[in-house]
Formats: C-alpha cells, structure tokens, sequence
C-alpha cells in the first residue's frame, strides 16, 4: 500500500504541473494569480528531491514531501499545504503498509492541520470547502464496500460539485477576501484545484 | 508579455545579482534563501531588522537593505510571501545579541510564513519581535476579513525603525516605535492599469480604456470599486478624503506626505499629483513637515498612485530625516 | 488616454507646481516663463548653469535643478523645444558675473530656440556659452543628418559641471569640462512601447505585441529599426555593442555605467538589466568605478531603456561623486 | 489691402486651431506628434494678443505676429514660423497699404527666412517644399493677370500637389530625419499643413 501512496504524490504532482497556468488564471479573477506558479514550484521542487525522499514507510515519506513544499513555496499554499502533508504525514506515525481507514483518518488530519493553520472553517471559500466534502464521502464509499476505483470516482465528483459550489460564496480568507462581495460569483481557485486532483488521481488508478 | 526578463523563473534571482552588483561595497546576495543583505551584518550591539514580502514591489523592500534602514530582506516569488524556510534562514543568517525585529505587511501569506518563521527561529533561542503593518484603509476592518493590508505606508516604519536600531535601541523599543509608525500612518491606492507578474506572461486584471479601480493593493488584487476615469484633481480628491478622514489627521497636524507610484506612471504625473495634494492639505490646517514624491512600493509595472499621510511627533521626525544608505540612490 | 492630468495644456505648469511646492526652501517656480531655479541664484562669483529641453523627459531637466546640478531649467511644452524667448528671460533671471552655462540636448529645435535665446541675452551684455550634448550612437552622425542626439548621458555633463561650477570655475572652464564629458559618453536606448503626450492623448507610435524598438530617441522617434521581443540578455548585448564599439572603450578603461529607465520600465526589471550589463563589461575588461541604475532622462510612460558609459579620469569621478542637493530624492 | 493682410491671418489662425489633431497626427508618423500642438498654441496665442497688436501698418502687424508666436511656441516650429512673419513684416517696411507684389515679396522673404534659420533648402522634405512652389504659382497666376480667387486657387492646388510630392522623400531636416531612410513614404507635416493653409485662404477669400 506504500508504493500507493508514492502513486498518488506522483499523479498529484504531474497534474499540478499540467495545470499551472490554468489554476494562476483563477486565482487571478479576484486573487493575484499566483497560485499555480507557486503550487507548481513547490511539487517540481517535490519531484527533484523525490530520490533522496525517505521511502521505507509512508508517514515519513509525506513529511519529505511537505518539508519540499514549505521550502520552495512562498505564503498561504506553501503553509497550507506544507500543513496538509505534514500533520497526513505525522498520522501514519511508523505504520509500513496503511489501510483505507488509514487515508480517511489522513485526509481528516490535513483538514484539521489547514483549519488551525488557516485560521479558517467551512464556508469561508477555500480549498476545504472542496477537500472535506469530497473526503466524505470517500469515507462514506469505503463505508460501503465499493472498491477504491469506485470511491475515488464518486468522492471525485463530489469535490467538482463542491468547488462548483463555492461560486456564490464570498470570499472570508486570502487575498480574495479583500474583494468582498467581488468574489461572489467567482470560483474559488485552490478548491478548484482539489477538484482537478481528485478526477486526476481516479483516473490515474483505473489505469 | 513586454518585459525585460530571459528566464520568468530568474526574474527575482537575476534582480537581486543585480541589487547586489550595484552595491558591492554594502550589500551581498545569498542565493540559497533569495536574500539581500548588508554586509557587516550582524552587528553584535545593534538590533538586526529585516523584512520579507512577495516581489514585484521594488524599490520594496529589497533595495531598501542599508545602513540606516533594513539588514536584510528575503522577498518571495513576485506577489507570493517567501517561504517559511527562508525566514528561518534569513534570521539565523542576521541575528545578533540584540535580536531580530520582523517587518511584514499584513497578507494572510506573509503572516503564515513569518510566524512559522519565527518560532523556527526562536527554537534555536534567538530573539524575535515582529511589527505587522497595515496602513492601507481601502479595506475595512470587519471582524470577518483578514484585516487592512500593509502598502506604502510601510516605507515611514522601515526608515523610523532603521534609523532607532542605528541609535542602538532594544528590540522591544523598536517593537513598540514600529507599532507607534503603524498607529499614525494611513495609504490609500488606485490603479489605471493591472500588471504583469513575469512567470504569468498576462496580466492579472485589465481595466477598460476609461475605467480605473480605486483601493487597489499593491497585489493587483482588485480594488474597492471601479469608477469611470476622472481628472487627476477629482482622484486625489477622494483619495485624501478617504485618508484624511481614517486617523483622522486633523487641522494643526504636522505630517509627512508621500506620493507613491505604481511603477508605470511616470514621475512628471506624480509631481502633477503632489502639487494639488499639497494644495489641499493645507487647506485642511495640517503642516506639511516632510514630502515623499516617487516609487516606495510598486507593483510590478502597474500605473497608478498611492497616498500616504503620517501624523509626525519630534522625534518620529527626527528619525525620518536620519541618512540611510540604500540600493535605489540618484548618485 | 490613462494619464493623471487635468486639462493636458496645464500638464507641464502643474508639474512645475507641484516640484516648487514639494521643494519650498531650494526651488522656485516662475510661471511667466515656465521656469524652475534655484532659490538663491544668482551667486555672482558663480557660473549660473541652465538646460532647456521639451518636457516628458522628467526629472531631466527640471528635476535636475539645485545646488551642484541646475541653477534652472526651462522646458518647452511636451517633447517641444522651448520658446527662444524663455531661453531668454531665464537666461536675464540667472545671469551672474560669471556668466551663464546653456546645455542643450542636439535637436534642431533646442539648437534654434538657444541659439535666439542666446543672442538676445548676449546683447543685453550677458556672457553666454553653450554645450550641446549628443551622446546617441543610434544616430549614423553623417553629412546629411542634424547630427547625433543628446539622450540619458545629459546627466553626466549637468553632474560633472554642476559640481565645476560650485567649486567657482570660469564660464570658459565649464564650457571646456562640459565638451570634455561629452566626448566620452556614448548612449543607445531602445523601447517596448510608445509613449503619449499629454495633448496628443494618444501614442506616438504603437509597437505590435512582440515587437521592440532599437535605437529610440527619447521623444518617441521612431529609432533605427523594429525587430522581434528578445530575451534581456540579448538585448543588453546589442546595445552594449554599439555603445562600446563606438567611443570605443577598452580593455582596462574606467567607466561609470548608467541603466536609464525610459518611464514606464519598473525598478526591477532595471536592475534585471544592470546586473547583465556589470557582467559583461566586467567581460571586456573595464573597471566599473560608478553605476547608475534608475530614471534619468525618460520619455514619458514608455517601457523601455537606455545604456550609457562614460570614460572616466580622476577628476571627472571626483565631480560625478560631489553632492547634489536636486528634486529627485528618496527622503 | 491691410485689412487683408488680417483677414488671412485671421484665417491662417482658425484653420490652424481646426486642425491641431490632424496635424499632430502626421507628425507623429515619423516624428514626434507635437506639430499641430505647437502651432495652434501660438495662434492661439495670436488671437489672444490680436487687440494689443499694431493695426495700423500691415509690416508691424506682421512682426506683432511673429513676437506672439516665438513667445508661445517652442522648437522648430516656433522658430520657423516667427521668422517667417517677421521677415515677412519687415518686407512690407512701413507701407500702409500693399500691393499684389508686395505679397509676393513678402512670401520669398518669408522663404528665405526659413532657409537661413532652419539651414535647409527645398528637398528636405519640409514645409519650404510646399510653401515655395506655391508661392511661385501665385506669382505666375498674379503676372497673368488673373484675379486674386483664381490666383489664390491655382496656388493651393499647387501646395496640395508639392505637399503630395514630399511622399517619396527622404526627411533631411527636423526629428523625422532621424528615422533616415524610414521617413520614405510618409508625408511631411508642415508641407501638409501648407497646403490646407493655402486651401483655406483660397476658399474664404471667395466668401
Ligand atoms: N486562510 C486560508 N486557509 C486555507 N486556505 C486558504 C486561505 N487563504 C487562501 N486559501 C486558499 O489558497 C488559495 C490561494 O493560494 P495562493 O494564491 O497561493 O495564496 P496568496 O496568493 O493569497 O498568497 C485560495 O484559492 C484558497 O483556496
Ligand atoms: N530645419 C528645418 N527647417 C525648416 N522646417 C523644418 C525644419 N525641421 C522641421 N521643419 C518643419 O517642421 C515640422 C515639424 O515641426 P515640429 O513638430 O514643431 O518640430 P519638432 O517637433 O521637431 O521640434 C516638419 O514637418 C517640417 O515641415
Ligand atoms: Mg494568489
Ligand atoms: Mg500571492
Ligand atoms: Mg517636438
Ligand atoms: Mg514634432
């Protein structure tokens, strides 16, 4: 299940490098269209470094990840998502092989990890506005037995209609909320962005 | 794109080789963190300041390292905060005895990355106190946004700042002197035009032939609201009023003045802009002590203004009008 | 149009405005004339030194007035000479017993408005003498063509003689310093875009997206040629080139270097370009004793920049490096 | 005959003041777009001044003329076109009324006014190369007994024809010469404007 893990940082880092330019264009509609450029340094930085990553188990793995990321990628993505891989990472704690229990509790560390880091919930127009409800359901599928191809595929398309979502939401949090009521009617980039990652890495197991 | 850049991902590095070829004698370029800093640096019995930000702000804050105002500067890519690691990096690089101040403008991004930051930095037992500013009264300060944004304003902290750590204050006076620049120091900026960061290659929003944004931060994050073009008299008009009225800064004030470009307008329409400003301040009873005409804080190329008023005491002004040896220099 | 301007026929008066109220105890403002100058000129043990040229240029010349530069400057409307009469009355204002230094950029309006304005004045008794600067390679200085341009490298003649003079030499002195300084300076500029005037309201000329424009005059002429964006290196190459092959300067040469920015080029991109530029004159084996990076004779908003070196002795670096106390400040 | 001098003036002024953008505009091809600027702020100017000016010989008129403009108008133009007219005042000495070959005396020493102060001569691609041929049409048409509408006409045809004519010419004098060989192709700005001076004149004068 380690090399799992290795599959789905590889598919996520290729598809953020595909993906650059169109997630600097959203968040430049009422952000300041960076945030593809930065996310993007960040896994290239994770994909240099990948061979003097520690591999023998996972949690320390997604540590050698998220130290890549927060040394390469500058304000709120490199913290969130230096967090989100870090306190993923620190849930695994020495564990060799994970289980699918083990990526729902994960998930739910990361969230919690950018909640605290972010200073932000629910609601505010973030990428967790699309990150917890697609993990949600992922929980919900293993719940319910179906195979993982299966659960990628449906916690997918739930991240795509919560990013969707966050359209009429105002922006609470980053550089959008200084637009106010002009963020309304935008898409919120980086829950975008977890929406495009989630189809990504669906796709990527069936195949 | 019309920009003078070989590389977009070199554009911040190769300014920097830049700053620091300039300035051989005073500055040095540590590539590893993407810093600037002075040479002599750490002086044992003076406070190190240093500040960080995206880039795209120049002459912010990079070419504002120097004798008499900042040590050291660890800017981001271009509107993206640095990364945590080098404010680590750049703090142990510069600490002295006396400690380190951090300067940072008040953006979600900068603020995450400062304060992991510092308790890095604080975890190898070096001293840190941080004044974060945020002068731009374009955004209001409801309790559910992130708070003003820090801009130009943040020029009258560095200086007064810079000018207090070269008389050898502690850390905690110049913590206490920067909030006290903060609390007095009030911008408000408008753009013409949007900008172009290099590694986008378009630029972040366009305004149309007869439109311009007012509030505008110094991100390109669009502003307070887009209004059809004016007259310049007619801008500053409500530019003033929206600053003068904030602190408020009133009849008998003795201040200081800044006209700020955006980085595209030229300096001929800042003089343009000045002398009306000036007009009207003094029709409001205030005393204009000390006047700023040029670019302090950008965005990328972007035209546009921003204005800055700072109520001034004795000694605030005393520490305004100190030397400071800097990159951006006429000589 | 998206300038700061109220109605475009007051553009240059209000800027002029604007400088005097920004500098109330050095500069002074005459209106009847469109004229800045200095306070407390004229010193009549000391040569009064003036520059007229079109204005768009800023800070030359205007911004370039005060003790060790400009005693006075009187610009002409928008890229327009100014009238002969003004060269006249402001030449009447500064005439100390000394004389009166003109400098003039080579344009056949500049030439035509200062030749008039000189003869006037030399009949009133005045003693008059004049250097004309044209430090443009761009320019093939042939038979038929009204000679080369003076662009950026103004700066150094009004620095190195603005010093002169306030050591008390001789008109003829000044007058031998200033022609001496013109011959090793050499300059060529290019741009990314056109500019637009005021009372045009439109540009000059538009280059396509990907297009640049060598060899460029700082008033908008169209330059040498028009070819394809490059990479900034390359660029830099190509000026470098001419401007070196020219004078030529050698190997082992001391030389001060300038990045002139054209008005709408931001800091960063200046210092980009500088950073190149060191290396390779490091290259050809010249030793840099003095840099200028910054806004020294514009055109307006437009993006671009200009090059210039200077052959530099003793003498000329002492003066370069004298004090200046001009408009154009960062405090 | 001195309240025509005047009235051409007058014309002179408002047809400079009507096409200030137009003029401008094609200075601005090859050179710096401030010709039709400069000109209409010194017959402005001109207007302006016209109550204090001397009305009672046309010579001093003239000159009047000239000082308001070298006052106003800076550069080429303003040194150009104050010759003109004081070299054209001061041909008229102290005549109170003037004849047919005093106008046309006073062009030619308004031409070789402009010579000598702009050190150039026809085939520069300058407004000599449509103000002399023009002048030398008026003076033919006037020997052939012509009256002064049709003479005025024939003139302006003239101008319009010379000002087409500095199209293939390479610009020698003024900004544009710094262009070179790109001046090739474009039309001269003060050629231009002479033809539609002449052009106005002829068409008030029939008024
Ligand atoms: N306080 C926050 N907590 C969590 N996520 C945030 C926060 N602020 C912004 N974000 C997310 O980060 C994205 C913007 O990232 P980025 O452009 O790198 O930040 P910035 O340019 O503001 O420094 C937003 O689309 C949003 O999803
Ligand atoms: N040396 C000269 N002698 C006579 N006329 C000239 C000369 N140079 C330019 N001109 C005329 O002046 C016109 C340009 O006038 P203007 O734009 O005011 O001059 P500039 O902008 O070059 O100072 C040209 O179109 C040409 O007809
Ligand atoms: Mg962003
Ligand atoms: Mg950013
Ligand atoms: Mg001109
Ligand atoms: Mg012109």
């Amino acid at each position: 299940m380690s090399k799992n893990v290795e599959f789905v940082v590889q598919v996520i880092a290729k598809s953020v490098l595909e993906n650059e330019a169109y997630f600097s264009e959203l968040d430049g509609v009422v952000g300041d269209g960076d945030f593809g450029y930065s996310i993007a340094r960040g896994f290239e930085k994770v994909l240099q470094e990948w061979d003097n990553m520690d591999h023998t188990m996972p949690g320390t793995f997604l540590k050698n990840v998220s130290s890549a990321i927060v040394s390469s990628v500058g304000g709120v993505s490199g913290s969130i998502w230096g967090t989100s891989f870090l306190r993923a990472g620190m849930s695994l704690e020495t564990k060799e092989e994970i289980t699918r229990s083990d990526v729902v509790l994960l998930f739910r560390a990361a969230i919690e990890g950018i909640k605290k880091r972010g200073a932000t919930d629910l609601g505010d127009k973030t990428l967790l506005d699309a990150l917890s409800p697609a993990v949600d359901q992922l929980e919900k599928s293993f719940n319910e037995g179906k195979d993982t191809a299966v659960a990628l595929d449906e916690a997918a398309v739930v991240a795509r209609e919560s990013a969707e979502a966050t359209r009429p939401m105002i922006a609470k949090k980053g550089r959008a909320a200084y637009t106010g009521e002009r963020s309304i009617g935008t898409l919120d980039a980086g829950a975008v962005a977890m929406a495009v990652l989630f189809e990504a890495v669906a796709k990527a197991w069936k195949e | 794109m019309k920009k003078f850049v070989n590389d977009p991902k070199d554009f911040v590095p190769e300014m920097l080789k830049g700053i620091a070829l300039a300035n051989p004698k005073t500055l040095k370029y540590v590539p590893a963190y993407n810093l600037i800093m002075r040479v002599d640096i750490p002086i044992q019995d003076k406070v190190s300041i240093m500040q960080g930000s995206g880039s795209g702000h120049e002459p912010a804050h990079v070419m504002a390292v120097g004798k008499g105002m900042l040590d050291a500067a660890c800017p981001g890519n271009v509107f993206a905060a640095p990364p945590a690691d080098y404010v680590y990096q750049t703090t142990k690089l510069v600490a002295s005895k006396k400690g380190v101040l951090h300067l940072l403008n008040n953006y979600t991004g900068d603020t995450m990355s400062f304060e992991t930051g510092r308790e890095m930095a604080e975890a190898d037992g070096i001293k840190v106190r941080t004044v974060t500013i945020n002068d731009d009264v374009a955004v209001k300060d409801s309790t559910w946004t992130v708070g003003r944004r820090g801009v130009a304003g943040n020029f009258f902290v560095m200086k007064a700042v810079g000018a207090a750590g070269e008389r050898g204050r502690s850390l905690e006076e110049l913590e206490a002197l920067g909030n006290r620049v903060v609390s007095v120091t009030r911008t408000m900026g408008m753009a013409l035009t949007g900008c172009t960061p290099p590694a986008k290659g378009t630029p972040i929003f366009t305004l149309p032939e007869d439109e311009m944004e007012m509030g505008i931060g110094i991100h390109g994050e669009p502003g307070r609201k887009r209004i059809k073009m004016a007259p310049a008299n007619e801008i500053v008009d409500e530019l003033l009023e929206a600053v003068a009225s904030d602190l408020p800064y009133k009849s008998g004030d003795e201040v200081a003045v800044m006209v700020n470009g955006m980085g595209g307008t030229p300096i001929s329409e800042l003089y343009l802009l000045y002398g009306y400003v000036h007009e009207q301040i003094v029709k409001r009873g205030m005393k204009i002590k000390r006047n700023y005409v040029g670019e302090y804080c950008t965005s990328l190329e972007m035209a546009g203004f921003s204005l800055t008023l700072v109520k001034l005491d004795p000694e605030l002004e005393d520490l305004l009008a100190a030397p400071a040896e800097i990159a951006i220099r006429v000589f």
